[in-house]
């Protein structure tokens, strides 16, 4: 164990480590929302964010760069970026929408229990990715199966510092729009009417039906919003990354189900919590143990915090945590 | 159905020892800020058959569920042959001798009728998993004797069919299923959760019946049911629960004459003399 | 398309109804000849003559021990989410346990060096991996389904994720070679031990054996008070535990026999493999275990072992497909696509499964019944 | 990509057909007597044994092509006696080795398997090939242990682990000469292996740290990385990682130079790292700088493949198989005859520039190893200087 | 005629919960449908809200088959419900519940209108305004229930047990609200197990036994009947 490490590496750990955090926390949004007003694991999520960060790509490859060209004028760059961003939020909903469609809403109307759900997410997610591999090549921004590099609107570099903190622009810009986003999907869902439609589903189907509130036009709205979350994450994360592959979402899926349930399924702020503590998390344990206990360290720390509080940091609930 | 007869029935079956079964001693519960049972304090005698009533959300199913161990009171204690029920694990709680039914039906759907009746009576079993991979004799004596007992207790509330799914039998079936699964534990206190919700007055009449039959082979029964006529006709002593507190105790003729009852239960007292 | 549900979903029924209309002999001889036919599947001159049913581009045989440690690992699934209801997404998890004890305990190049024989082996790994799954369910069984799940995929994933430690005991992706086969001292009709490299006949004969042996136990454990508490257990916990069913013993147990199973399953799999690296165990094996017994039809032996069959059989299978109907493309390389579309086309028109228990089918058919009314208009 | 699609959708199509229980004629294929009369074996099967689908397909696919494209090339100047390329599939999945292997050896018209790819997949599938003498050629499976299990069918076409491993660490002793080195590695057999060796040769580094393949954040490591001082960073993995961890090390400002092995070795690394990021690295290879021979191979790769870049290992492969091709060329129409073809064999690769000659063990003859370090330069790999051996 | 329905049948699995029921609702009146627990109340007006698919039969609402609509669509229609056991949001404050009502309306003064007076109906809920509904008592969660369902502006109100719980006082003031509701225009359906003071306030009733009518007449008439008056008076 390398305690001086971790102290000399602190503030570093913890900026890159908030960083990577708040992607975790907007894909996860997706998960929790879907969970809480369908009780249901969005397995295919990880594909709807996979599938974000490959539209921006190939948006940015269409409009003429590639990983190479030098990107210059803050014009552009808000060019660039506005229209990844588009690309990737309109890739990630339509897939979102689409596995509604095809996976999730037949079962629906078929009364289905729960676990059929489960296996229909698992093909939906199958099919997502091998689709993506397979045909990764004629899409022109990689070879089959191959990884995509990617232009970067903008490069890294270190903003300002505090004491011995550097912060770079793409934290900040990472950081700060996953919590505008928080902060925005966290009003829209306590203050306006389709928010309130939503967390009435979620409390009460029945009731909800009986207030006039379409589920199926909820259950579709939550699928958006999901989508547009993990399309805005696929962004930030083509920025700071500036990589795709078609099992890309794996790995990320994984994490922020993780953070999901860590910051207690179903409750919008404990995606937050969740998604940023993992991401500290994880980066500590690189740290002090070395690198190949990260992952490790990151479900430890999920399955016994399940064991002291059942239902994650914040409980769960949409709506329910509230007032 | 005839003149219920409460008054014929009643001194002849009122156990002479009155020996103590269950004891609910000033129980207090709250849910939060709600107060669901307040210092409800009663006793339950060996052998007797007690109503359990009031209104809807008087609290009845709540102090039942508390009976059985679901909750723990927040203060005062309920104690079973002397001993605390609360703190318990729930199926130690009803191989101490307690059983019940559910107001709303919660059979295991998907199970036979027999199988249903099984569950029950395996609370007493021993075979180990073991013995159950192995077939031991163990396993094949408790399995044949449970199965016997099942098959019996489906006889005694009268249901034909034990092959059956729970699911697919009758209202009335699944009711009187409830029932048997409940005295397949070999229970000292029966606790019945509104048993007749949903009969018809014959279906009622002879649940009536299978009660005091209950009663008969020496199984204490505490009833909650809205049904007046039936509670009237079946039980020997009546305590009355209105916003979790107890308002009236004694015998049928005692309690249907109370005018708190009156009032809390039939509401409006002019009507109901 | 719904008349076209119904008509499928009716003929399965009757399907059911006439098998179990038929005397109790014939199903018997009906289940014998089944049971005859696996035994002699694996020869070629019998497979050869079966059509299309081969594999056209991997060793039928071999391709038949592998599924047959699947279908192992889905009956021992089986007990835990098809009786139990206990969503394990992490079985995969067991299976590892199992199969990295007996590489330990067996293999000369093992940090441990104990040179057991394997079949010393297998039944600490079975023991190994009991205990491990006790270890898991104790205090996470209490959680409740979903949280339940991510917890055993982080188990899984856990044990992946050391595995896959150059410095570990289980050396990584270098893994651990020379791990013997089993009773090297049986000879073949050739003098050559019996179990050897490339003839995997006896493993499968042996595998299948132990999945007829291992269903016999589960059905003993699904027809008694055990089994019953189970499915008590899956139908309403609550109700069970007032019935006198301590829940909590018999989802441990449910869990740890399901876990034996799996680490059966990884012990067969060692013995056969002789080298084993953290390669065989990625997430996705667990999934697809999970996806094999709802498939099949949880809370169904047999529903299990068919879904467990499609599971591993079809992609396989799939691979020679493009040969045999004289295509240009190569089928193999959309397998996975393919058993994706398979996997939500499956469930949409038979979300029960390809064989449902007995109680799950009328359970399935009622729910569809009672969902509620979804016309926009009148 | 509508020809793709194309075969996609018939695929799908006939997946339906196929579920849907109809099935059409097909014959057998099996067993059969190998090639005829003329001098060339005609009619042949040559296996290519490694990953096409699954998590590691990126690195399989470019060997495949590598294989495919010598035998097209192959085939068309032999049109009238032709080999066939057979692929197995195993997703580098060892569990999945043993029926594909099973399913090679019983072909009898499989004369050479070019792989397996992996090592993990090498220590099931070889003992297999073993028993039905069939002959293999690796492309990329470095472990070393694997010439010494006593295997005559075992070949590779690459030095092993201990023979780039040392030269890399040479190369930074002696020509980068930096004090201050960092070393990462994948835990992956290939990666953990080279870095073993590199330490071996540098001493105690400044830092090591591990990382996971697949893995996509690394910023702790960067941060560890940053901070420790070091100049120079030896990664021991494949390109994606490298690529990734490259583009956030520089992101961070740290100012180093990487230096990696054949695994990066890869059009894809720049790719992935970019142009500026990727610029310095130093690359370290067991073949020779490019040829006019390799020139043509780039280029045909290309032409063949939608123009990907080869990938990792493709020239390896090419090469490789045209030490099979020859050898059908020369008549040997036997697995016995072909494996003494390739043990006999010692003539220089088209693509890599190395010359094959094996040892009896199936290790590349050492003297034959020369492992070049290449540079990347303007977004291309170009040659930097050759390691002298110890 | 409002509300008609025909000769419906519903099943819970296998289990037959209605057995063939015709009843109609005329614009304007407060029809009360009583019997025992179990009876097939409930089940019944998750019917006609659309909670519950139906095997067989009608339900005409307004001259418009809804049979097979959808719940939310039968909101929009005109029919409201406040559901048994309240069905209260539990974690939305009494004002959000109350907007809920008004889910489908976009007329912000009407809502603003509606929502004085649910409050001048019911005084409580205006203190408790700010308050989550699951911390609510009882008696105010219904009071919530009814006037969340007025909120929906519905032509037709099912009300599914407003008076369980409540104390003699509050069934008595709930009662009278129902009366004011139905004055001020609304038509009710009413289920109760309270049948004294249902159907001393209904126009018309029906008595429900294991899921068939057995009786139906004016409020009086049944209120009267000396079959009623045992089995569902609790006159011995």
């Amino acid at each position: 164990m390398d305690f001086d490490g971790l102290v000399r590496d602190f503030p570093d750990l913890t900026t890159t480590g908030l960083e990577q955090g708040a992607i975790y926390a907007l894909v996860a949004l997706g998960y929790t929302l879907v969970y809480g007003v369908l009780r249901l694991i969005n397995f295919a999520h990880s594909e709807v964010f996979m599938i974000g960060t490959v539209a921006a790509l190939g948006t940015w490859q269409a409009m003429g760069y590639n990983q190479d060209s030098s990107v210059s004028g803050i014009g552009l760059i808000l060019l660039l970026v506005l229209a990844g961003l588009a690309a990737a939020v309109v890739a990630s909903t339509l897939t979102a929408v689409a596995v509604e469609r095809v996976a999730y809403r037949p079962l629906r109307r078929r009364n289905a229990p729960p676990l059929a759900f489960l296996i229909t997410a698992i093909g939906a997610s199958f099919v997502l990715f091998e689709a993506v591999g397979l045909f990764s090549d004629n899409i022109g921004i990689g070879g089959e199966r191959g990884p995509f590099g990617m232009v970067r609107p903008f490069q890294p570099a270190t903003l300002f510092s505090i004491g011995g903190w550097d912060i770079t622009n793409t934290q900040v810009l990472v950081v700060f729009s996953a919590l505008g986003m928080l902060v925005a999907l966290d009003l829209f869902v306590n203050r306006s009417r389709l928010g309130r439609g939503i967390r009435a589903v979620a409390q009460d189907p029945d009731t909800a039906a009986l207030m006039g509130v379409n589920k199926d036009r909820v259950i579709l709205l939550v699928f958006v919003i999901g989508g547009i979350m993990a399309g805005a994450a696929a962004l930030l994360w083509n920025v700071t990354y500036a990589f795709s592959r078609f099992d890309v979402g794996f790995l990320i899926g994984l994490k922020a189900f993780s953070a999901a349930v860590l910051g207690g399924i179903g409750n919008l702020r404990g995606a937050l919590l969740g998604g940023l503590l993992l991401g500290v998390v994880e980066n500590y344990a690189s740290g002090l143990f070395g690198g190949e206990w990260k992952d490790f360290t990151g479900f430890v720390v999920l399955i016994v915090l399940l064991m002291f509080r059942p239902t994650g940091l914040l409980g769960e609930s949409l709506g329910r945590a509230r007032a | 159905m005839s003149e219920a007869a409460p008054d014929t029935t009643a001194p002849e079956t009122t156990p002479p020892q009155r020996e103590a079964l269950l004891e609910v001693d000033h129980v207090t519960l709250r849910f939060g800020g709600v107060v669901a049972l307040n210092d409800v304090d009663f006793t339950l005698y060996k052998g007797e058959i007690l109503g359990l009533i009031g209104p809807n959300g008087a609290g009845k199913t709540t102090c039942f569920n508390a009976m059985t161990g679901v909750y723990a009171p927040t203060q005062g204690e309920i104690r079973f042959k002397g001993e605390r029920v609360s703190g318990r694990a729930r199926h130690k709680i009803t191989r101490m001798g307690i059983a019940r039914t559910f107001q709303n039906i919660r059979l295991f759907p998907e199970m036979s009728a027999l199988e249903n009746v099984m569950v029950g009576a395996d609370a007493h079993h021993k075979a180990s998993v073991i013995s159950a991979l192995f077939r031991l004799p163990r396993f094949w004596r408790e399995e044949r004797s449970g199965r016997d007992r099942a098959h019996d207790l489906l006889r005694f509330v009268g249901i034909e069919r034990p092959g059956e799914l729970a699911r697919n039998l009758s209202y009335g079936e699944q009711r009187r299923l409830e029932i048997a699964r409940a005295l397949a534990t070999s229970p000292t206190l029966l606790c019945l959760d509104e048993p007749a919700a949903g009969f018809n007055p014959a279906e009622k009449d002879s649940l009536l019946k299978l009660i005091r039959k209950i009663r008969d082979t020496g199984v204490t029964v505490l009833l909650i049911e809205h049904d007046m006529r039936l509670v009237m006709g079946v039980t020997d002593r009546i305590v009355v629960l209105e916003f979790g507190k107890k308002i009236a105790e004694g015998l049928p003729a005692e309690v249907r004459d109370n005018p708190a009852v009156i009032a809390a239960y039939l509401g409006v007292p002019t009507d109901a003399a | 398309m719904n008349a076209h549900v119904e008509k499928v979903r009716s003929r399965g029924r009757s399907m059911r109804a006439r098998w179990d209309s038929m005397p109790r002999q014939v199903r018997w001889i009906a289940l014998l000849a089944l049971v005859v036919f696996l035994y002699l599947l694996p020869n070629r001159w019998f497979y050869i003559n079966l059509w299309y049913f081969r594999t056209m581009e991997s060793d039928m045989a071999t391709v038949l021990f592998e599924t047959s440690f699947f279908v192992l690992l889905a009956v021992g699934l089986n007990v835990v989410v098809g009786f139990a209801g206990l969503l394990d997404l992490g079985y995969f998890g067991f299976f590892a346990v199992g199969a990295y004890t007996v590489a330990l305990l067996t293999s000369p190049e093992s940090r441990f060096d104990v040179g057991w024989p394997w079949l010393a082996a297998v039944p600490a790994a079975v023991a190994v991996t009991m205990i491990s799954g006790v270890i898991l369910g104790g205090p996470t069984l209490r959680l409740r389904g979903d949280y339940l799940a991510i917890v055993t995929l982080g188990f899984a994933e856990m044990i992946r994720l050391y595995a896959a430690r150059n410095e570990g005991i289980a050396n990584g992706q270098r893994g651990i070679p020379e791990i013997p086969h089993p009773v090297p001292s049986v000879k073949g009709s050739d003098g050559q031990a019996l179990f050897g490299v490339v003839d995997a006949r006896p493993y499968y004969w042996l595998t299948l054996t132990i999945i007829i042996f291992v269903i016999l136990g589960v059905r003993n454990l699904t027809r008694s008070r055990v089994g019953r508490a189970w499915v008590a257990i899956r139908e309403d916990e609550d109700a069970a535990q007032i019935m006198g069913v301590p829940t909590f013993k018999y989802k441990l147990w449910a869990f740890a026999i399901g876990a034996a199973v799996g680490g059966l399953s990884g012990a067969l799999f060692a013995g056969k493999q002789s080298f084993i690296n953290s390669d065989s165990f990625q997430l996705t094996n667990s999934i697809l275990v999970l996806a094999a017994v709802i498939l099949g039809g949880a809370g169904n032996i047999y529903g299990a072992v068919i879904g467990a069959f499609i599971t591993w059989y079809l992609p396989e299978w799939v691979r020679g497909i493009g040969g045999v109907i004289g295509l240009e493309i190569n089928v193999a390389e959309y397998r996975i696509l393919i058993f994706g579309a398979v996997l939500i086309v499956m469930m949409i028109f038979r979300p029960q499964g390809i064989l449902p228990s007995r109680r799950r089918a009328a359970e399935f058919a009622d729910r569809r019944q009672e969902a509620a009314p979804t016309e926009a208009s009148a | 990509m509508r020809q793709k699609l194309a075969r996609a959708f018939g695929g799908i199509a006939i997946a339906a057909l196929v579920f849907g229980g109809a099935a059409c004629q097909a014959g057998e294929d099996d067993g059969g007597d190998s090639g005829s009369g003329s001098s060339a074996a005609c009619g042949m099967k040559i296996g290519f044994f490694g990953a096409l689908t699954g998590d590691a397909a990126g690195l399989g696919i470019h060997m495949r092509n590598g294989t495919k494209l010598a035998i097209d090339q192959y085939n068309k100047e032999n049109a009238d006696c032709t080999a066939e390329l057979v692929e197995y599939d195993s997703q580098g999945d060892p569990a999945k080795a043993p029926a594909l292997a099973t399913q090679a050896v019983s072909d009898q018209k499989v004369i050479a398997i070019i792989g397996p790819a992996f090592s993990g997949e090498s220590e099931v599938a070889d003992p297999i090939f073993q028993q039905g003498n069939l002959p293999t050629i690796s492309p990329s499976a470095t472990r070393p242990s694997l010439s010494e299990k006593g295997w005559t069918v075992f070949h590779r076409g690459v030095g092993n682990d201990t023979s780039q491993g040392p030269a890399a660490g040479r190369y930074i002793k002696n020509v980068l000469k930096a004090e201050k080195v960092y070393v990462v590695d994948d835990q992956s057999a290939y990666g953990a292996g080279l870095a073993d060796e590199v330490k071996k040769v540098i001493g105690t580094p400044a830092g090591e740290d591990k990382v996971a393949v697949k893995q996509t954040n690394f910023s702790a490591v960067v941060t560890k990385i940053k901070n420790s001082g070091a100049t120079a960073l030896f990664f021991g993995g494949y390109y994606t990682e490298a690529g990734l961890l490259l583009k956030q090390l520089k992101g961070a400002g740290w100012q180093g130079t990487m230096i990696a092995g054949d695994g990066v070795n890869d059009a894809n690394f720049i790719t992935v790292a970019g142009q500026q990021v990727a610029e310095g690295t130093i690359l370290t290879c067991p073949c020779a700088p490019a040829t006019e021979a390799k020139g043509t191979f780039v280029t045909d790769y290309k032409t063949a493949f939608d123009n990907a870049e080869p990938g990792t290992y493709a020239d390896v492969s090419f090469d490789i198989t045209k030490i099979v091709l020859e050898g059908l060329k020369d008549g040997k129409a036997t697995r016995a005859d072909m494996l003494s073809w390739i043990k006999a064999y010692n003539k220089a690769g088209t693509a890599t520039g190395v010359t094959y000659k094996f040892e009896s063990n199936g290790e590349l003859d050492p003297t034959q190893v020369i492992v070049w370090a290449f540079k990347v330069q303007g977004g291309k790999v170009v040659p930097d200087v050759e390691i002298p051996k110890a | 005629m409002l509300l008609e329905i025909q000769d419906l049948t519903l099943l819970y699995g296998r289990i037959q919960a209605l057995h063939g029921i015709s009843l109609y609702v005329d614009e304007g009146e407060v029809v009360a449908l009583i019997g025992a627990n179990g009876a097939g109340k409930t089940t019944t007006m998750r019917a006609i809200s659309g909670l519950r698919p139906v095997a067989s039969g009608k339900i005409i609402f307004a001259g418009q088959d809804v049979t097979k609509m959808r719940a939310d669509l039968r909101v929009i229609r005109g029919i409201g419900q406040a559901p048994e056991g309240r069905g209260v949001f539990p974690g939305m404050s009494v004002q959000e519940n109350l907007e809920m009502g008004a889910y489908t309306r976009r007329d912000g003064a009407g809502i603003r209108q509606d929502l004085a007076m649910v409050f001048d109906l019911f005084p409580r809920l205006k203190e408790r305004q700010r308050q989550a509904g699951g911390t609510l008592s009882g008696g105010e969660q219904q009071m919530l229930a009814v006037g969340r369902a007025m909120m929906t502006r519905p032509k037709l109100l099912l009300l599914d047990e407003p008076s369980m719980g409540l104390a003699p006082m509050l069934i008595q003031q709930i009662f009278e609200i129902i009366t004011r509701i139905n004055e001020q225009g609304t038509t009710v359906l009413l289920v109760e197990q309270n049948a004294q003071q249902a159907l001393s306030r209904a126009h018309r009733g029906y008595v429900l036994e294991t899921g068939a009518i057995v009786k139906e007449g004016s409020g009086q008439e049944l209120l009267h009947d000396p079959a009623v008056k045992e089995a569902y008076l609790g006159v011995a």
